[in-house]
């Protein structure tokens, strides 16, 4: 295996806040190899954005990274100053951000906002800037996309603001793309070009990209690796097909479950029982254990994420945060998987 | 509109004006009642109000304000571009120090947000908020002309005798733009796009200039507009203390003379100008802020 | 991670009622967002700081002067233009005198250090430049032919001490003799009272005014904003002696004068604010919820405008202190002896060159003042803005 | 048949830009009645939102009517509206723009029944608590700021907000897309058994299509500003008879790897609603178009089976035959 | 030669040595413009267009011979001149501000009053022979002629542009020992010496410049950085000091007197017992001393010092009407004690107005507190602009009202003058025929003494009802460079440039 483009070792990120602190995020490792794209899944709140946006350190006000490293390039990103992250962010790591709407600068004609990110990076004339963005916008499917450019933001649709957003991140071609829900305001069939776009570049760029969403049909269509977080951490990491086939996680478990089924239109659908946790008082042990409907008294304790080397029960490449993946656990735990 | 704004200005300015005791003759000394009403009706003063009042008009229509009752000899029209022509000068380079300085400190301030150029800059603002012109124009005089001998006490026969009034003047306003661009801009920084922007590795001075501070002017605009006609039409105390026979001075004096035609006169010129800025402001709305539009809302 | 020590036991089921929902925290008191903002002021250190000082200067207002041995208007002609500190000369033991060299005045220094009496020259030589004194038994001669003034005692060129308190009057005296310290409590009282008229004219008046201009838009917004331009072009000055001569002189007209016409720019600056915000989703939402202009005016839209409006108040403070004491010059403010921070300026700038040190104690007094409502309004806007709590 | 809830009457939104008029909205007839959900999809930016807007007057209608429960409110003045506001409520597409930053969670939820003075302040406070908890967010939410809570907590807020007052018609623009499939499912069953309870209707906007077959009654498909086809759920998943409602669903993302299409999506660009293309306006990219369809635009025309269809080569028909139109043209 | 600059804080209203009545236009109209005689800097009168003039043994009728002198346009000065400039001041359509001055021509008054017709006693013989006939005997004509409305101006100038000919230069025609270059309207006014001046001889500066500086401070601030070099005026706290360290400093006699009316329409100062008293509890040393810090003098009477007929000064000798240039709190009090008001007492609320002006209003404040002290009663002061004060005072709704007057020629009837019963000047509206009887005894006797006892019998009426609380005799203070030599200003605060010259 080639040396990973990013990895994330023990992220860790907190949001001091008057009424306490929330810790968003608790310990996330994260492997990110060139040309792959890691879907990240979980519970709303469960720290995904966080995760991303600390990653080029964008953290809104509150936001403190308390530990971890970002191996990027060699370099530690978290350990870099603003100036020399600047060269990173929008050139060597695009970033697309959860709410399309409100990310756009509501007083610049969209073109200009493409325009600016490429001049930022890359010594090219105005006009051939925005030939690139016209071009970007064609890219993401945006209609007449001459004219449109020089459209401010409330004139577009929700959908066509996230395509703007999505046109900007990949405006400098970069290494890594962290998409934070790219096509939740899209419809199905520019969302399946703008995931084959993606697809395409990671072919022909070998971009890697952090794909976050909450469409497990997205992440089954795209995502090679997928990461399922809870409570700030990571539970279950798998390759897609392991972990559509066998979720090893009882919150996986539980999400997978909560897809609406065809053949049961008009029937309620079965989500997650309980509510999610204060994550500024979490839970001592396992985040989900209040939840899980196999919660045991260990389960009170901190799981470790349990990987092959710690457990012959997970597939090569699977981990797993809970305790009945430990070989210690007695089998009539096991139920029997596929 | 326009058109009837300034005719509410001219109609409640002339009724205010004859409704003030005093007129155009109280001079040091008494008059004797002949003699009080022959200067009366050689100013057309022994007609009716209202008849007075049609008259004006009807010189106001014909663009001409009519002589000063107080200065035989002077037409308001003259006393006003000769007025602004020394007005405009020092006025213009308040404005351009207001602009120039003003945001800027603002700018400086926000971007290092409570560390010391925010502190310094705040600091300084206050002062010159809390510290009238008056009291920086006699002070700086006091100085700088008299204990130094930098600056000529008054005259702009060359560029240092620029300096005082023109810090006199844009003090206050420098000041307060400065607060109100840092104040502005703070808050504009906490949006989501800027974000967008920091993450697309724009540099942070760029990202405060090109996305924070064009979402941050609209208050800065709308109190500039104003300031922009008050600063061109001329500072009384500034004038008066720096002895420049500007716009502001001849106001206050036609006011103190009760020289009715220049009141008149120089309210009306101020008012069309005020009125154009802030037209402009409204306008500039437009262009810093798409979204905004004036039609009725629903 | 250190792996605990499993027993068998700890496989067994969680009971839910022990390990059940553990992790929510109950009893959170609704807190609504005023609640945040004080409690986010009260942290505010600058803010409390500029509070504090406002309190205090309010009591020092109403009850300082009752705590002085002078009254603001009691005057001690023979010892006007006393300044606060002052170097003295030593003509002999336990005799100390302080000259003025602005008016060549010779004042005789108490032993606790206050400028207490006169003392009248002997003679005076005007053609030498010269007057002289006996005092203590020595002949004290002061010679202005030279500048600055040169005291001369038993003919020896005099060196004065170091600086010493004016303990009679811990702030000088002014043009009259009257005591600068109880003047300057007492013109806070009528100064604070104006500000705080005007504060209140342009949160009320500015405001609404601006508030409903901006939101209701279209030919409403023209109509009032012309209305804005006509009161901002009619000559203060002429519009001031009207009142004047139609009311009583006094603070209440000051009062009413500044808030009939003191509240345009905020509205000016409100409603720009408001321009830019109403096309907010959550102003939408609010429609779509039935809110009232009135409730999308104060709920939604001032408390995100709150930034401008602030800055735009605090500044108007000072203003208001001097446009009152243009107002009493003109005659409608306050009468003589009364006093407040913009006349007491206004009358430290005439004797600028003369004793400068008089126009520190009002500029001063104004700028702290100015200081801490600054403070308070940042600190205010930041509690305000619950994005800015960390 | 009972009085529709809200009747559309050829609703028009067209806005002016600087590129022109932009037909946002073009003439769309549809009616929603009392406990129907009646789920809109279509194409990303044809003007879903802006009908939704439009019909809630957040825009004054540049054309057409709409009329709610019996009475046309498109020309109402403000004061007039405001008795019919309480009985449509929207939940917004973006969460944080729609939401006050400068109020908590629960000022925000107590806000319309603060507006419509419903209950007492201890009772408002514990209606709020049970709306948050209903929405999955907990009571401990209320004293805290949109900007503190992740996308999907800030979009539960809004829903939380839309329902509080029980009204007559929600209009969901896209409510649960922010949210994990649980919390989906968690809201859309909450949705359900306030319809079944209440008689609550909905017009509900998404591009989830799999949820929408889940809980809507009829679904609608708009393409480029018009209403293109409008049917049972059932049937418009089964035999959708337009040829944009057929590639529709022909992308809808399988949540099974083994199922992956790695195909490039190639469907044609979409036109621009500056520059419609005359005639049908899908006919740029529809495999069947015919000179018939540049001719002349289709009508909406309802089928006895209560499917409509605005084409002129309709599929699955069981009254016309498309293979022969083909041929005859 | 050389060039001077001297600021003056006032623009005038006009430069019409006929029409203005204003002591702003003096120091232009009075450098530019010469009358028939002239004061020389001693104060005698001496010809100036006049080279001889003889007066009628009834005193009525003078006869002046013009010299010959040139105006600035090189036209000669004529007796015409004089008839078309007074008659000018006659006609009301003209729009002088003081035609009352010439009243006391045979005719004139009624020539004003039917709107400018009928004869009135000028006439000029020929070219050069003035005459005209008084209606009264006027002991101080001569000095009255050198007041500005008398000066000669040219017909033919005047017409072409009745308003405007004193703004621009070119029209501004003038017979005196300078002539304007430059009018820069609020800013200055920049003056050559005319070569046609009879005496141009004399005249050593090339340019003379007034710049308008209207804060006295900056005025200051320029002299004393040496931007200047003369000032008019001083800000009234720089006085003392600069009295003591300037060597520019100038104390010029002022003709003028500080004083209040008392209205005895209105309680309590209807009773005399409460004015005196009140005149009586001020302590005009003290004020002079440490209010005005000047060289002013306690003013116990009306008319200043400094003016002199039969060689005696007017003061000299003359009764204190009970009042002392120190205060008697123990009198005083006793006064009002015996008006009813012991301890003040019920002493009814009474108001002080007066105009804007810091040191005025510094000065009564002053009063204010000895009147608390010495008296224990609260007067209030009110202060409001000159437009609201003056017609509010001249309506008599005052009870005290803060006044002062300025000499228009040096003779103790300028102050006299204003309390006679028609006087417009006259606010408390005091009615005394036994003062008017003096002060007309005072005129029509051709006896110097005899017209100085019968003054002196006409302040003292005044002065014992106590109509006036007289506070001081003001000075003018200005500032002139010490290398300025010859420079002089009367007491009218006419200031000369006409014999200045520059030292180095
Ligand atoms: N500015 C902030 N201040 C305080 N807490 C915050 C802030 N931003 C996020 N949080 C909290 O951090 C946690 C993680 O948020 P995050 O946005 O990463 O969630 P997410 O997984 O992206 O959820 P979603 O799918 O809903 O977007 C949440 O509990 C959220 O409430
Ligand atoms: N204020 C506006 N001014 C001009 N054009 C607008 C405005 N609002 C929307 N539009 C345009 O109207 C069309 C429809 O927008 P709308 O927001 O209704 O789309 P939508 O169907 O909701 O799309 P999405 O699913 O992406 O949210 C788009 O082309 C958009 O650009
Ligand atoms: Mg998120
Ligand atoms: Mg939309």
């Amino acid at each position: 295996m080639s040396a990973p483009v990013l990895s994330l070792r023990d992220l860790r990120t907190e949001y001091r806040t008057d009424r306490g602190t929330v810790q968003a995020v608790r310990g996330v490792d994260l492997i990110l190899q060139r040309g792959e794209i890691l879907g990240l899944v979980g519970e709303s709140g469960s720290g995904k954005s966080v995760t991303c946006m600390s990653i080029l350190k964008l953290l809104k006000r509150g936001g403190h990274i308390t530990s971890g490293v970002a191996e990027f390039d060699g370099r530690d990103l978290l350990q870099l100053s603003e100036r020399q992250l600047e060269a990173v962010r929008g050139e060597k790591i695009g970033v697309i951000f959860q709410d399309p709407m409100s990310a756009l600068n509501p007083t610049m004609t969209v073109g200009r906002q493409i325009v600016e990110v490429l001049l930022q990076h890359r010594k090219i004339s105005k006009k051939a800037a925005r030939d690139r963005a016209i071009e970007l916008f064609k890219l993401v499917r945006i209609p007449s996309a001459g004219t449109r450019i020089d459209s401010y933001p409330h004139e577009f649709s929700g959908g066509m603001r996230q395509r703007v957003m999505i046109a900007i991140a990949l405006a400098c071609d970069p290494d890594i793309l962290i998409a934070d829900e790219p096509t939740t305001a899209l419809d199905v069939t520019i969302q399946r070009q703008i995931l084959a776009l993606l697809k395409e570049l990671r072919e022909r760029l070998g971009m890697a990209i952090i794909l976050v969403t909450h469409d497990l049909g997205v992440i089954a269509e795209t995502a090679d690796r997928v990461m399922v977080l809870y409570g700030g951490q990571v539970m279950e990491e798998a390759c897609v097909v392991d972990l559509f086939a066998a979720p090893q996680h009882p919150y996986t478990q539980g999400l997978l479950a909560a897809i609406p089924d065809p053949r049961e239109a008009g029937r309620p659908l079965s989500p997650v029982r309980g509510s999610p946790p204060d994550m500024r008082m979490p839970p001592p042990g396992c985040p989900f254990a209040p939840r899980c409907p196999q919660a045991m008294r260990i389960c009170q304790t901190p799981p470790p994420i349990f990987g092959v080397h710690d457990n012959s029960r997970l597939r090569e490449g699977q981990r797993a945060r809970c305790w009945r993946a430990d070989a210690a656990a007695p089998a009539f735990l096991l139920e029997p998987s596929s | 509109m326009m058109v009837v704004t300034l005719l509410a200005v001219i109609t409640l300015t002339f009724a205010l004006m004859h409704a003030v005791p005093g007129g155009p003759f109280v001079s040091e000394k008494m008059l004797a009642p002949e003699i009080e009403a022959a200067l009366n009706a050689k100013f057309g003063l022994d007609q009716p109000v209202w008849r007075q009042y049609l008259n004006y008009l009807g010189g106001v229509l014909t663009l001409d304000l009519g002589p000063s009752f107080k200065y035989p000899g002077v037409s308001v029209n003259s006393m006003i571009a000769d007025g602004l022509a020394v007005t405009a000068q020092t006025g213009m380079l308040a404005i351009i120090c207001v602009v120039a300085f003003g945001i800027p400190a603002g700018i400086v301030a926000a971007l290092n947000r409570g560390r010391w150029p925010d502190t310094a800059a705040m600091f300084v603002a206050s002062l010159g908020i809390a510290v009238p012109s008056y009291v920086i124009a006699t002070v700086a005089l006091y100085i700088f002309a008299l204990r130094l001998g930098w600056t000529p006490a008054f005259g702009l026969d060359d560029w240092r005798g620029y300096i005082l009034p023109v810090f006199a003047l844009s003090g206050f306003w420098m000041s307060f733009v400065a607060r109100l661009t840092r104040s502005s801009l703070l808050e504009t920084m906490e949006q989501d796009y800027i974000m967008t922007a920091r993450a697309k590795g724009i540099p942070a001075h760029k990202v405060m200039l090109r996305h924070g501070l064009r979402n941050s002017l609209i208050p800065v605009v709308t109190v500039l507009g104003p300031v922009v006609a008050n600063l061109l039409t001329g500072s009384f105390v500034i004038e008066q203390i720096f002895a420049l026979p500007g716009i502001g001075r001849h106001f206050v004096q036609s006011i103190t003379n009760r020289d009715y035609t220049a009141i008149m006169g120089i309210t009306i010129f101020y008012a069309a100008f005020l009125m154009l800025m802030i037209l402009i402001v409204d306008l500039l709305y437009l262009l810093l802020d798409p979204r905004i539009s004036y039609g009725d809302s629903k | 991670m250190t792996r605990p020590v499993i027993t068998p036991d700890m496989w067994l089921p969680l009971d839910p009622k022990t390990g059940g929902s553990g992790n929510l925290i109950t009893s959170t008191t609704p807190r609504g967002f005023w609640a945040g903002v004080r409690g986010r002021l009260f942290r505010h250190r600058p803010a409390m700081a500029g509070l504090v000082f406002i309190v205090l200067l309010i009591v020092a207002a109403f009850f300082g002067p009752m705590l002085s041995p002078y009254s603001y208007f009691e005057q001690k002609l023979e010892l006007s233009n006393l300044p606060p500190v002052y170097r003295p000369y030593t003509i002999a033991e336990g005799s100390l005198v302080y000259v003025n060299t602005s008016n060549l005045n010779l004042y005789a220094v108490s032993e606790e250090g206050g400028l207490t009496a006169l003392l009248r020259p002997d003679g005076r030589d005007m053609m030498k430049r010269q007057s002289n004194w006996v005092i203590a038994g020595q002949e004290v001669v002061l010679d202005y032919n030279q500048r600055p003034a040169v005291l001369m005692i038993d003919g020896e060129v005099a060196q004065a001490g170091g600086l010493a308190l004016n303990t009679r009057n811990p702030f000088g005296t002014d043009q009259l003799g009257r005591d600068v310290l109880v003047r300057q409590l007492y013109g806070a009282r009528i100064s604070l009272l104006v500000a705080a008229a005007a504060v209140f004219a342009n949160f009320v008046i500015g405001m609404i005014y601006g508030g409903i201009s901006g939101l209701i838009g279209g030919r409403v917004d023209a109509v009032m904003m012309r209305f804005v331009e006509v009161v901002a072009t009619i000559p203060l000055t002429l519009y001031v002696i009207l009142m004047m001569v139609v009311l009583q002189s006094g603070l209440m007209s000051v009062v009413l004068a500044i808030g009939t016409v003191y509240w345009v720019d905020m509205a000016r600056v409100v409603r720009g604010q408001i321009l830019t915000l109403k096309s907010q989703d959550y102003v939408a939402a609010a429609r779509t919820m039935g809110a009232p202009t009135s409730r999308i005016l104060f709920k939604h839209l001032l408390p995100n405008a709150f930034g401008p409006i602030l800055v735009t108040l605090t500044m108007l403070i000072p203003s208001a202190i001097f446009i009152e004491s243009f107002m009493s010059f003109i005659g409608l403010g306050v009468t003589p002896p009364q006093a407040s921070w913009g006349t007491l300026t206004s009358e430290a700038v005439e004797t600028l060159r003369a004793y400068p040190y008089q126009l520190f104690f009002p500029a001063m007094a104004i700028s702290l003042t100015m200081l801490a409502f600054n403070f308070l309004g940042d600190g205010l806007r930041d509690a305000l803005d619950p994005r800015l709590s960390s | 048949m009972t009085l529709p809830l809200l009747e559309l009457d050829n609703l028009e939104m067209h806005f002016s830009t600087q590129h022109g008029p932009l037909k946002a909205v073009d003439g769309v007839s549809l009616t929603i009645h009392h406990g129907e959900t009646l789920g809109l999809v279509g194409e990303s930016g044809c003007g879903k939102s802006t009908l939704a807007r439009a019909l809630i007057r957040l825009y004054r209608p540049t054309g057409g009517r709409v009329v709610l429960d019996g009475v046309d409110i498109t020309k109402l003045s403000v004061k007039a509206l405001k008795p019919h506001r309480k009985k449509v409520q929207m939940i917004f597409q973006d969460p944080v723009a729609a939401l006050n930053g400068r109020m908590t969670a629960g000022e925000l939820v107590a806000e319309p029944l603060e507006i419509m003075g419903i209950g007492s302040a201890a009772t408002r406070r514990e209606r709020v608590a049970q709306l948050l908890d209903a929405v999955g967010l907990g009571a401990e939410a209320s004293d805290r700021f949109p900007h503190s809570f992740s996308g999907g907590q800030r979009q539960r807020v809004g829903i939380a907000r839309a329902i509080a007052l029980e009204p007559d018609l929600v209009i969901c623009d896209e409510p649960i897309s922010a949210l994990d499939v649980s919390i989906q499912a968690q809201i859309v069953n909450m949705l359900s058994d306030l319809k079944r309870d209440t008689g609550l209707a909905y017009l509900f906007i998404t591009h989830d299509l799999s949820m929408l077959r889940h809980i809507a009654d009829r679904i609608g498909v708009m393409y480029l500003g018009k209403l293109v086809e409008i049917a049972p759920s059932e049937a418009l998943h089964t035999a959708p008879r337009h040829p944009y409602t057929e590639l529709l669903w022909s992308a809808i993302p399988v949540p099974d790897p083994a199922a992956r299409r790695d195909d490039p999506f190639e469907t044609g660009e979409v036109p621009s609603p500056l520059d419609l293309p005359t005639g049908c306006r899908f006919r740029t990219r529809c495999p069947q178009a015919t000179e018939l369809c540049a001719q002349t635009e289709p009508s909406l025309i309802t089928q006895a089976d209560g499917h409509a269809v605005a084409c002129h080569h309709p599929l699955h028909s069981s009254t016309s035959n498309p293979q022969q139109e083909r041929e005859n043209a | 030669a050389g060039d001077l600059t001297y600021v003056v804080n006032n623009e005038s209203a006009t430069y019409d040595p006929g029409l203005t009545s204003e002591t702003f236009a003096a120091p232009i109209i009075g450098n530019t413009f010469e009358g028939l005689v002239r004061f020389t800097e001693g104060g005698e009168i001496e010809g100036a267009m006049a080279d001889s003039w003889e007066v009628s043994d009834d005193g009525l009728t003078y006869t002046f011979k013009l010299r010959d002198a040139n105006w600035s346009d090189g036209q000669p000065v004529t007796a015409q001149d004089f008839v078309y400039a007074w008659m000018r001041v006659l006609d009301p359509a003209a729009g002088a501000k003081n035609p009352a001055m010439f009243y006391l021509i045979d005719g004139a008054e009624a020539h004003y009053a039917a709107g400018g017709e009928g004869a009135v006693a000028i006439s000029a013989t020929d070219d050069k022979t003035l005459t005209f006939t008084l209606a009264n005997r006027i002991p101080y004509m001569m000095q009255l002629l050198t007041y500005t409305n008398w000066f000669p101006v040219r017909q033919d100038v005047v017409e072409a542009n009745p308003e405007g000919w004193t703004r621009t230069p070119e029209t501004f025609i003038g017979n005196g020992p300078f002539k304007v270059t430059e009018f820069n309207f609020g800013e200055s006014v920049v003056f050559a010496k005319n070569d046609e001046y009879f005496e141009a001889g004399d005249v050593s500066l090339d340019t003379l410049t007034f710049r308008l500086i209207p804060d006295q401070a900056t005025a200051l601030t320029a002299m004393e950085s040496g931007q200047v070099d003369g000032i008019e005026a001083v800000p009234a706290p720089e006085i003392p000091r600069l009295m003591a360290e300037s060597d520019a400093f100038m104390i010029v006699p002022a003709l003028g007197t500080t004083y209040a009316f008392f209205n005895p329409a209105q309680v309590p100062l209807d009773d005399v017992r409460v004015r005196q008293a009140l005149s009586m509890a001020i302590d005009r040393q003290d004020i002079v001393d440490f209010v005005l810090q000047s060289a002013d003098l306690p003013a116990i009477g009306l008319v200043p010092y400094g003016l002199t007929l039969n060689g005696e000064d007017f003061r000299d000798g003359v009764d204190a009407y009970g009042l002392d240039t120190d205060a008697q709190p123990e009198a005083a009090a006793a006064l009002l004690a015996e008006a009813g008001y012991p301890n003040g007492e019920g002493f009814p609320e009474t108001v002080f107005v007066t105009y804007t002006s810091p040191p005025i209003e510094k000065l009564l404040e002053a009063i204010q507190q000895m009147w608390k002290e010495n008296l224990n009663i609260d007067v209030q002061i009110r202060a409001t602009e000159w437009q609201v004060y003056y017609p509010e005072v001249q309506q008599v709704e005052f009870q005290i009202a803060q006044m002062g007057w300025g000499a228009d020629y040096p003779h103790p009837m300028t102050f006299l003058d204003v309390f006679l019963p028609d006087s417009p000047n006259n606010l408390a509206a005091w009615q005394s025929e036994k003062f008017a009887s003096a002060v007309d005894a005072a005129k029509s006797t051709a006896d110097e003494a005899e017209s100085l006892a019968a003054m002196r019998e006409a302040e003292g009426i005044l002065m014992n009802d106590h109509i006036i609380l007289p506070m001081y005799h003001r000075y003018n203070y200005m500032m002139m460079s010490p290398n300025v030599d010859g420079f002089w200003r009367s007491s009218l605060n006419v200031p000369y440039f006409r014999d200045v010259t520059l030292s180095e």
